[in-house]
């Protein structure tokens, strides 16, 4: 069941990033991106990682997501649609390269030299007795990551007041 | 060796900053007062060389006036200055040019003179903390630092045709060659701290190391090629050329005078001593460059047509003399070779600043723009003849004393090196006698020589010492042969030993399987 | 946590705190204040940045905080001190240039400081997530600073650019940290240290396969071959001032982090990268070094300079040992205050002409400006590597370690290298240099006093900094073998 | 039965290609960022995956911090091309080509 | 004795004071100046040469010294000093001839411009002449060497505004310089052979440490004595000599006569110990010296220029006295040279006379039938030429034939037989100059004939002194008087070593009648000489241009000295220009420079070829970072 559930998401997942790359029209992509980012949520949910799921969905095919279909509409760009030619020539350099890549990745992963690190001991039954895993993280959060949770306020401070510089009205 | 309580070298070395100091606060316009100024530092600068001359003692082969201070005491650098006879010599060069450039620059220069000033000041520091420097890293600081004013001398002030590229070739070529000796420092140096334990960039630590063969022939070449281009030795002789045609009059002086001495001593300071080895190894390749630069320098000289190119050749057949002496690895040839240093300071100086005069007048050096000048400039026609004659090696003067010495010594080694120093002899009396029938004999040809102002008291003043000085070493040349004579011999007592213990190796073949081998080791 | 406890704590993040604060305090004041008296606001940035200098007074325990998120040793502080002495220059120099281009607003220097918050806690970081998000931190503001002119069409391309490939690279060097993380069970850098002094824990294919990618993403911001082709595109684009600040301030907190992650969470890792690392710092200065020689603009010219100057850095993590890293920390200030001195002039000269990118603006500048003249040549002999100066206190102890390590044939390939260098900026030299209009020529004396406030600043503190180190090195070279101590 | 880690890493490995092909390959802006959000969304499958599988929950955290970073990013490389838009009414990479050379 | 250094020390004194300050002092006082300094030398000498005459013959010589000159390791170099029978001949001969040419050239000079100049630089070649002679070593010597070399660079180009002049000054000074470099090899061999340079230890440690024949010695006298071939103009490098007429008359007197030609022969006078250890040598230099003579005299059958003529015949003279130093008859060598420093000083000073009479007409075909309007002059004149020719009872009859005689003496058949026909020579040409100057039809320009007028009493009065001393001046090595050959026993103690290792026969004198007899046919060959000219030139004047015709070949390789000049020009000269011109252009320039630019261009080339890849395209560099990233991770895969 997992087996199935699990390929089932990852397939979405990747056909419908192959999507967003290929389809020539960027709101189209960006409704892929969508869909693939659900499956990644559902994924995530496989592994028992509720919160990161939630988050997935909260931001990534929330927020995230309206951003940038609000920007496409902005923007309102004209269907000047890909010059595939051109998309085509770019393949065929990038391809190559992505397989070489991909083949390293597939090699580290399977080779027998591939081993896990020591498990932390924060297994199913001990996030359980953490309450779940969302309670679990969120006390992580504020404990261990306490700093780095701080250190995103400025992170977005900065995301913010970079955009209001970018797109604040002319003072002239 | 007990210290002494006054830093005279290090004011010797420093003084001339001093001057820059004050000139930056004397007003632009005022080019009288920098002018005094900056003569009144270099006779000062003089006079306290003088007092280092007076206090040497040629007694003894320890380096003398020694200072030392930690300066980077985490990377074993110290300021160490210390002189010993070779030294001494060419510090009392370069102290003595000092006054005498800024006279020849008195009316030369009218654009910008304090920046003027200032370079040659600055040139004179890094000069003179060349020949003092007896720490490596030191000795790397002064020798870089002088090629700035230096290319700046060629670039503000040198003739507008050419000297971007002058500029650029000297600076990039010099720099090209001592770049490597810097990492043939660090090499030496962590040789050091991994045989010794202790490390330090002092000379005097250094030259107390036995290097393995193969090692010293990487840093003989390394050290070799910084110091074979500054020479400038064939092949590596075509900066100069460009160099000194584009210089103004005093760069080209100093240029002549010092700085290509700062290749000679460096062979003399460093190569000789430290790699006696590969030195020995070597000298069959160093000798016949030497050769080669002598008569090719004198060849090159037959065909050209501007005054400052001929004399820069002349400058490459000469030098080719100093290293045929170092490395005839004789008394005579050595000692000749140090003296010729001095020599060929004074008399390719003199012609520097002569040809120099002539241009200030007329604007132009082609040797086919002048002609009889001898009628309307009788006193600069006979301070060049005297120059020439100086530079040509007629006994009496100064060049005779050196030459004579160089080629005895390398008579001894092997006559037929001799044989082709001493063609370079008749070959330098035709070309610059040819030069000085052209320039001055025959009728005036152009009517703009016909009214040229022979010399005034001021370019007279400057003539006379430069002259006095090659009549004194032509004359009386022990009272300086017997200063350097003791660190002369010292220099050479490890490269004797190693002619004695290395016969038979000096072969190509030996050569790349030692080179090889070190290659290996890594 | 409790609030004494996070107070505690909080001794570790000083400068941190002290330069994210006075940057929302200029966001603030901003608010409030009137259009035409936004000036001020840099002299806020300038106060808050020597507070934050003055902090590092405190003798650092070493001790890591945070539940080990950041650690206070005297590595970070040197690099902070780097990044803090580059972030003051640069906000001098940025004076005249905003006021100028209108674009003087308070955003500007807090996020100058933002950014340099984001690096120092790059820097100290002890967890992988501080390092990704102290690179964030200081990556996303600089996109923004980029863009900041938003009317020119080049500064749009910049930061185009730069965010593109920015996150493309930020996307490797996550990717490659999940792999270490995988590999180790941890991304603290103790504990992986820990796990990985285990015998034979290295020839783990996530562990090396991570390691790869991290370094890929590392090397994407210190712009080294071939991961460099951004840099001068968006160097060109950016602020001059702000070129500046990316050219050392991102070189020193990447560094710094690549330090750490190698030395601290995987010592075992980078000595098989030797003949990699080898080639990387060759084909670095190499490249860089032979695209700095056509460039008309001295702007572009810094900029594939700024790409050598990362390849002889790299020789010093080539070395790899102490002697390398100590020198890799004096050369990192040497080369911040060199080439944020060399930006300074180039900024004067902007401040006074039209433009002052091109190499034929340089044209003639002696004679315009003898001062700002003399101070061009002094920042180019010393990127140059000329004695006495920082530069070449820098590149020595560089080369220095490299020999000892036995990398002889690297250090003559650097050292050919600084030749071909020594082409390019002599190019600029002369340019400066260059005889012709004599006409306007003016005292150094008088130009000098003529100088903004923030040129002064600038170019004299970046000057006698250039000088100081060159010349009496000692001190520096003190500081940084105890920062490179706690990392041994 | 529970589904081994490197599957997921292999999933994560070919999101993260997909996404690199689409930085390569597309010229428009918008679509770059969207491929670059693909290649942050396999690290962070991977970093959960690791997380599962090491019984660890420093992954997940990471994750989060991932997500507001990525946020962050976007939005300020959104402004960057809506700004870029304004004086090049573009948004296609390959005709922003003022610098090079 | 200590203070023989006055003697060159006054001509320098004079040197300098006309040098520095003569262009601004009144002509009269330039010329006491430098006569009078020349006068005090000679007095000196005198004064000199009294005192050595007090010494035993065997004590006959000293060795002041006056300071260390180079010192460099085990090499030394001292200014010293050798007073000795030889040198005091020279010594007195230099100073002595070189006075009257001094006072000569204050008439001669007296229109000239460049007064001050001319007497500095005489006062100078005189000066360096003396240390020339009076060296102790050989260093010293090749100041003194290279001393008149340069002196006669600035005397010959004195005129330096006439390119002839200059060209041959700087002919003279670079072949000898060429020969110099001979000298100067000699030097380095002997110091390194014997450890020293001083005359007497290296005799001493040659006859000491070496047997006759010993190739270092050939070495040494060799390389020594291809410094005399350049100085005394000898085969194959006399060819500056014939130009350096080019000088003022009086220089040419100088040089030709009493000082730098003779050079030679006293230096290997002064090394007959040397010599006389190896025979090689001694046989090079009697070949050279007997071709040069017959060489030079032919030459000078043809020639038209006054001076030239005489230069040839200098250097023929100049073959006989190798000849004789060359047989082992070192005072014949030494003994014709003082007998011609007299006759040839006073032809040269005539010659100037006679060209100073014609307002500077030298073309002897051009003259004739001065006889009557230049008495003085001619009487002198034919009294040189007289001595020349080797007519009894003049000078050069004694020198001459006793070099011929000892020629024979030795062995030397062939040589002997050469040397006469040269005598033949000798006296047919002088006196085809005597005849063409000085008898027939005037063939002078008209306007320039009236103008003609005898010397004035400065030039006369050193004319007829040397008149007297060229038939005299032979008279002191007479067998008869006073023991006989005085000047050769005065001369011997410095010999004798030399004579000693040759075993010469000398010691036992050959019978008077064979010399007798010998001396018959000297004058005989001499007179035939003589009888030749005037039946070609008095008799029949058509003779001389049917024979030029008929021969005409043979009469051009004469008169264009057998193309010697041409052939050095072509062979050496030009082809040298040509080599430097070509290795300037393309070995300098292009080649090394070239590299060197070349470096500097292949650098910018890549430059440009580097940049390309900086495209500008978002793509390409994120593909380049993959590239990166992919290269990275095979790497580590690889691992």
């Amino acid at each position: 069941m997992e087996l199935f559930l699990f390929v089932v998401f990852s397939l979405i997942t990747l056909v419908s990033a192959g999507a967003v790359v290929w389809h020539p029209h960027p709101v189209k992509s960006a409704l892929f991106l969508i869909v693939s980012f659900f499956a990644m949520g559902g994924l995530y949910l496989l592994m028992q990682a509720e919160f990161i799921a939630l988050m997935q969905v909260l931001v990534y095919a929330g927020a995230v997501m309206v951003l940038f279909l609000f920007v496409i509409m902005l923007l309102n760009l004209k269907p000047r649609g890909e010059d595939r030619s051109a998309f085509r020539k770019r393949l065929r350099w990038a391809v190559p390269l992505i397989l070489v890549f991909v083949g390293a990745a597939l090699t580290a992963v399977t080779s027998p030299l591939a081993r896990l690190g020591p498990a932390a001991g924060q297994g199913a039954a001990w996030v359980e007795s953490q309450g779940g895993n969302v309670r679990a993280v969120g006390r992580a959060l504020f404990t261990r990551a306490f700093l780095p949770f701080e250190v995103t306020s400025i992170v977005l401070l900065v995301a913010v007041v970079g955009v209001i510089v970018l797109a604040k009205k002319e003072r002239r | 060796m007990e210290p002494l309580s006054f830093p005279l070298l290090s004011t010797l070395v420093f003084l001339p900053l001093v001057g820059v100091l004050v000139l930056l606060f004397v007003d632009r316009e005022n080019h009288a007062v920098q002018r005094w100024t900056a003569l009144t530092v270099m006779s000062g600068g003089f006079v306290l060389a003088l007092f280092v001359y007076a206090g040497f003692d040629p007694g003894t082969v320890a380096f003398q006036f020694e200072e030392k201070h930690t300066w980077i005491p985490g990377l074993g650098i110290s300021y160490h200055v210390g002189i010993d006879g070779i030294s001494l010599l060419l510090v009392m060069l370069t102290a003595f040019l000092g006054p005498i450039c800024v006279l020849a620059c008195w009316t030369d220069i009218r654009v910008r003179l304090k920046e003027f000033l200032v370079c040659l000041l600055f040139l004179q520091t890094g000069m003179l903390g060349v020949f003092v420097s007896l720490d490596l890293i030191l000795f790397y600081i002064f020798w870089e630092v002088m090629l700035i004013p230096m290319a700046l001398l060629i670039l503000m002030w040198g003739h507008p045709a050419r000297r971007i590229y002058a500029a650029v070739k000297f600076f990039l070529y010099t720099m090209a060659g001592s770049v490597l000796m810097l990492v043939g420092i660090l090499v030496l140096y962590f040789y050091q701290a991994r045989t010794t334990g202790t490390a330090s960039f002092d000379w005097t630590t250094m030259a107390g190391l036995s290097l393995p063969f193969s090692l010293q022939l990487w840093l003989f070449l390394a050290f070799g090629l910084a110091f074979a281009i500054k020479v400038p030795m064939f092949p590596f002789h075509t900066w100069l050329p460009d160099a000194h045609t584009e210089a103004p009059t005093v760069g080209s002086v100093v240029l002549a005078a010092v700085l290509l001495k700062m290749g000679t001593y460096g062979f003399l300071r460093f190569n000789l001593p430290l790699f006696p080895d590969a030195s020995v190894f070597f000298m069959p390749l160093m000798v016949a460059l030497a050769l080669v630069g002598i008569i090719y320098g004198a060849f090159m000289c037959l065909v050209q047509k501007d005054l400052k190119r001929l004399i820069a050749f002349s400058s490459v057949s000469h030098l080719g003399f100093v290293i045929l002496g170092i490395f005839s690895f004789t008394v005579q040839g050595v000692q000749g070779g140090v003296l010729q240093m001095i020599n060929h300071g004074l008399s390719t100086g003199a012609l520097f600043l002569l040809v120099g005069m002539l241009y200030e007048r007329r604007h132009t050096r082609m040797i086919a723009d002048f002609g009889g000048l001898s009628t309307p400039v009788p006193t600069f026609t006979t301070f060049f003849m005297i120059a020439t004659l100086a530079s040509i090696g007629l006994p009496g003067l100064n060049g005779f004393v050196g030459e004579f010495l160089i080629l005895l010594g390398t008579f001894h080694v092997k006559p037929v090196w001799a044989v082709l120093g001493a063609t370079g002899v008749i070959l330098a009396a035709w070309y610059m006698l040819w030069m000085v029938q052209r320039v001055f004999y025959g009728t005036v040809t152009h009517a703009e020589n016909a009214t040229l102002r022979d010399l005034v008291p001021r370019e007279i003043g400057l003539l006379v010492p430069v002259v006095a000085m090659m009549v004194w070493i032509g004359v009386a040349p022990t009272s300086f042969l017997q200063k350097s004579e003791p660190a002369v011999q010292h220099v050479l007592k490890n490269v004797q030993e190693s002619v004695r213990t290395a016969q038979g190796r000096s072969t190509p073949w030996m050569m790349a399987c030692a080179a090889w081998e070190h290659l290996k080791g890594k | 946590m409790s609030a004494l406890t996070v107070l505690y704590e909080c001794q570790g993040i000083v400068p941190a705190l002290i330069l994210s604060a006075t940057g929302v305090v200029i966001l603030l004041l901003d608010a409030f204040s009137p259009l035409g008296r936004k000036g001020r606001l840099g002299a806020v940035a300038v106060t808050g940045t020597v507070f934050a200098l003055g902090s590092l007074a405190v003798a650092p325990s070493g001790a890591e905080f945070f539940h080990g998120m950041v650690v206070w040793d005297r590595f970070s502080v040197f690099l902070s001190a780097v990044l803090m002495v580059g972030a003051l220059l640069v906000f001098f120099l940025s004076f005249d240039p905003l006021r100028r281009s209108g674009l003087e607003c308070g955003e500007y220097y807090a996020l100058v400081l933002f950014a340099t918050t984001g690096m120092i806690l790059m820097v100290q970081a002890a967890h992988f997530i501080m390092l990704f998000l102290g690179l964030e931190i200081f990556s996303i503001a600089i996109y923004i600073l980029v863009g900041m002119p938003r009317h020119e069409k080049r500064a749009n391309e910049a930061a185009l650019k730069y965010v593109l490939l920015g996150g493309f690279a930020s996307g490797f060097l996550l990717y490659g940290l999940t792999f270490i993380y995988g590999a180790t069970g941890s991304l603290s850098m103790s504990v992986m240290a820990a796990q990985l002094g285990k015998a034979d824990a290295v020839f783990n294919s996530y562990l090396l396969f991570g390691s790869a990618l991290v370094l890929a993403g590392f090397a994407f911001k210190l712009a080294l071959v071939p991961f460099h082709l951004w840099t001068p595109d968006v160097y060109e684009g950016a602020p001059t001032p702000i070129t500046a600040y990316m050219a050392v301030g991102v070189k020193a907190a990447v560094f710094g982090a690549l330090v750490r992650t190698f030395w601290v969470a995987l010592p075992t890792v980078h000595p098989h990268w030797a003949v990699f690392f080898w080639a990387l710092a060759a084909v670095t200065m190499t490249v860089g070094n032979l695209m700095a020689l056509a460039q008309e603009s001295v702007k572009r010219m810094l900029a594939f300079s700024s790409i050598a100057h990362a390849g002889y850095l790299f020789v010093a993590v080539v070395a790899d040992s102490k002697e390398g890293l100590t020198a890799l920390l004096v050369y990192l200030l040497a080369y911040t205050v060199m080439n944020v001195g060399a930006f300074g002039v180039m900024v004067a000269v902007q401040n006074r002409q039209e433009s002052g990118e091109r190499l034929e603006d340089f044209r003639g500048l002696s004679s315009r400006s003898p001062f700002l003249a003399a101070f061009m040549a002094l920042f180019l002999f010393s990127l140059a590597g000329i004695p006495p100066t920082a530069g070449f206190v820098g590149k020595f102890m560089v080369f220095s370690a490299a020999v000892q390590s036995g990398y002889t044939w690297l250090v003559i390939i650097a050292v050919i290298n600084s030749v071909i260098a020594a082409y390019y900026y002599l190019r600029v030299v002369i340019m400066v240099y260059r005889p012709g209009e004599e006409a306007a020529a003016e005292d150094p004396a008088s130009e000098a006093a003529r100088l903004s406030a923030g040129e002064r600043g600038a170019l004299f503190g970046a000057g006698a900094l250039t000088a100081v180190v060159g010349l009496w090195p000692n001190a520096f070279w003190d500081l940084a073998r105890q920062a490179v101590h706690v990392l041994f | 039965m529970a589904v081994p880690v490197h599957y997921y890493i292999i999933v994560s490995a070919l999101l993260f290609a997909v996404g690199v092909l689409g930085v390569l390959t597309r010229r428009n802006a918008i679509v770059i960022f969207m491929s670059i959000e693909l290649m942050l969304n396999a690290g962070n499958l991977s970093f959960v995956a690791f997380s599962k599988a090491l019984e660890g929950l420093d992954g997940q955290l990471f994750v989060f911090f991932v997500m507001v970073v990525a946020a962050a990013e976007v939005t300020v490389g959104l402004a960057i091309i809506v700004t870029l838009y304004r004086n090049w009414k573009t948004i296609f990479v390959d005709e922003v080509r003022l610098l090079k050379g | 004795m200590e203070t023989a250094w006055v003697i060159p020390a006054l001509p320098f004194a004079g040197f300098l004071i006309n040098g520095l300050w003569g262009r601004r002092l009144a002509k009269k006082f330039v010329g006491w100046i430098a006569c009078g300094a020349m006068g005090l030398a000679f007095l000196s000498a005198l004064r000199l040469f009294w005192i050595l005459l007090q010494e035993a013959p065997s004590l006959r010589f000293w060795e002041p010294v006056y300071y260390t000159w180079i010192r460099v390791g085990d090499f030394h170099a001292d200014v010293s000093f050798l007073i000795d029978p030889l040198s005091m001949v020279m010594i007195l001969v230099v100073t002595g001839v070189g006075f009257l040419i001094h006072v000569y050239s204050v008439g001669y000079m007296h229109e000239d411009p460049g007064y001050a100049r001319y007497f500095a630089y005489l006062n100078l070649f005189a000066s360096a002449m003396l240390v020339l002679v009076m060296a102790n070593n050989l260093l010293l010597m090749f100041v003194g060497w290279e001393g008149v070399g340069l002196c006669s660079y600035l005397l010959i180009g004195f005129w330096y505004e006439k390119r002839s002049a200059s060209d041959a000054g700087k002919k003279a000074f670079i072949v000898n310089r060429i020969g110099d470099f001979g000298f100067l090899l000699g030097i380095f061999l002997t110091f390194w052979t014997f450890g020293s340079l001083n005359f007497r230890e290296i005799f001493q440690a040659a006859v000491a440490g070496f047997s006759a024949g010993d190739a270092v010695l050939a070495g040494i006298t060799l390389l020594l004595f291809v410094g005399a071939m350049g100085k005394s103009a000898q085969i194959p490098l006399y060819v500056w000599l014939p130009d350096a007429m080019e000088g003022p008359t009086p220089v040419s007197a100088l040089i030709h006569a009493a000082t730098m030609v003779t050079a030679g022969v006293y230096m290997v006078a002064r090394c007959s110990v040397l010599y006389a250890l190896a025979p090689f040598s001694m046989g090079f230099v009697a070949m050279i010296g007997c071709t040069t003579a017959v060489f030079a005299a032919s030459i000078g059958l043809v020639q038209n220029d006054i001076k030239r003529v005489l230069a040839y015949s200098t250097v023929s003279q100049l073959g006989y006295m190798f000849l004789g130093c060359g047989v082992g008859a070192f005072v014949a060598g030494i003994f014709h040279l003082m007998t011609h420093a007299f006759f040839k000083a006073l032809l040269f000073l005539g010659a100037g006379s006679v060209i100073h009479a014609l307002s500077g007409e030298q073309d002897i075909q051009r003259m004739g039938g001065l006889r009557a309007k230049l008495p003085v002059t001619f009487a002198t004149f034919l009294m040189g030429s007289l001595a020349i020719a080797g007519i009894f009872p003049f000078a050069g009859f004694f020198s001459k034939d006793e070099i011929l005689f000892e020629t024979l003496m030795s062995g030397h058949g062939v040589l002997y037989a050469l040397a006469l026909g040269g005598a033949a020579l000798t006296a047919f040409y002088m006196f085809r100059l005597v005849f063409l100057t000085f008898f027939g039809e005037s063939r002078l320009d008209p306007h320039a004939a009236h103008h003609v007028h005898e010397a004035p009493k400065t030039m006369a009065v050193p004319l007829m002194i040397l008149a007297a001393l060229s038939l005299t001046g032979g008279w002191i090595q007479l067998p008869g008087i006073e023991g006989g050959r005085v000047f050769g026993r005065f001369l011997e103690p410095v010999f004798h070593e030399a004579t000693a290792i040759l075993g010469h026969h000398g010691a036992a004198h050959p019978p008077l009648w064979l010399e007798g007899a010998l001396m018959g046919v000297s004058v005989a060959v001499a007179l035939a000489g003589i009888f030749a000219a005037y039946r070609w030139y008095i008799k029949d004047p058509q003779r001389p241009v049917r024979m030029a015709q008929r021969f005409s070949r043979a009469y051009r390789w004469l008169f264009h000295k057998y193309y010697v000049d041409e052939l050095y020009q072509a062979a050496i000269v030009d082809p040298l220009k040509q080599a430097a011109e070509t290795t300037h252009q393309w070995v300098d320039r292009r080649l090394i420079d070239g590299a060197v630019d070349g470096t500097g261009s292949v650098f910018r080339s890549l430059s440009g070829a580097v940049r390309r890849i900086q495209t500008g395209l978002v793509h390409h560099y994120a593909l380049s970072v993959l590239a990166g990233a992919c290269l990275l991770v095979l790497f580590v895969m690889a691992l």
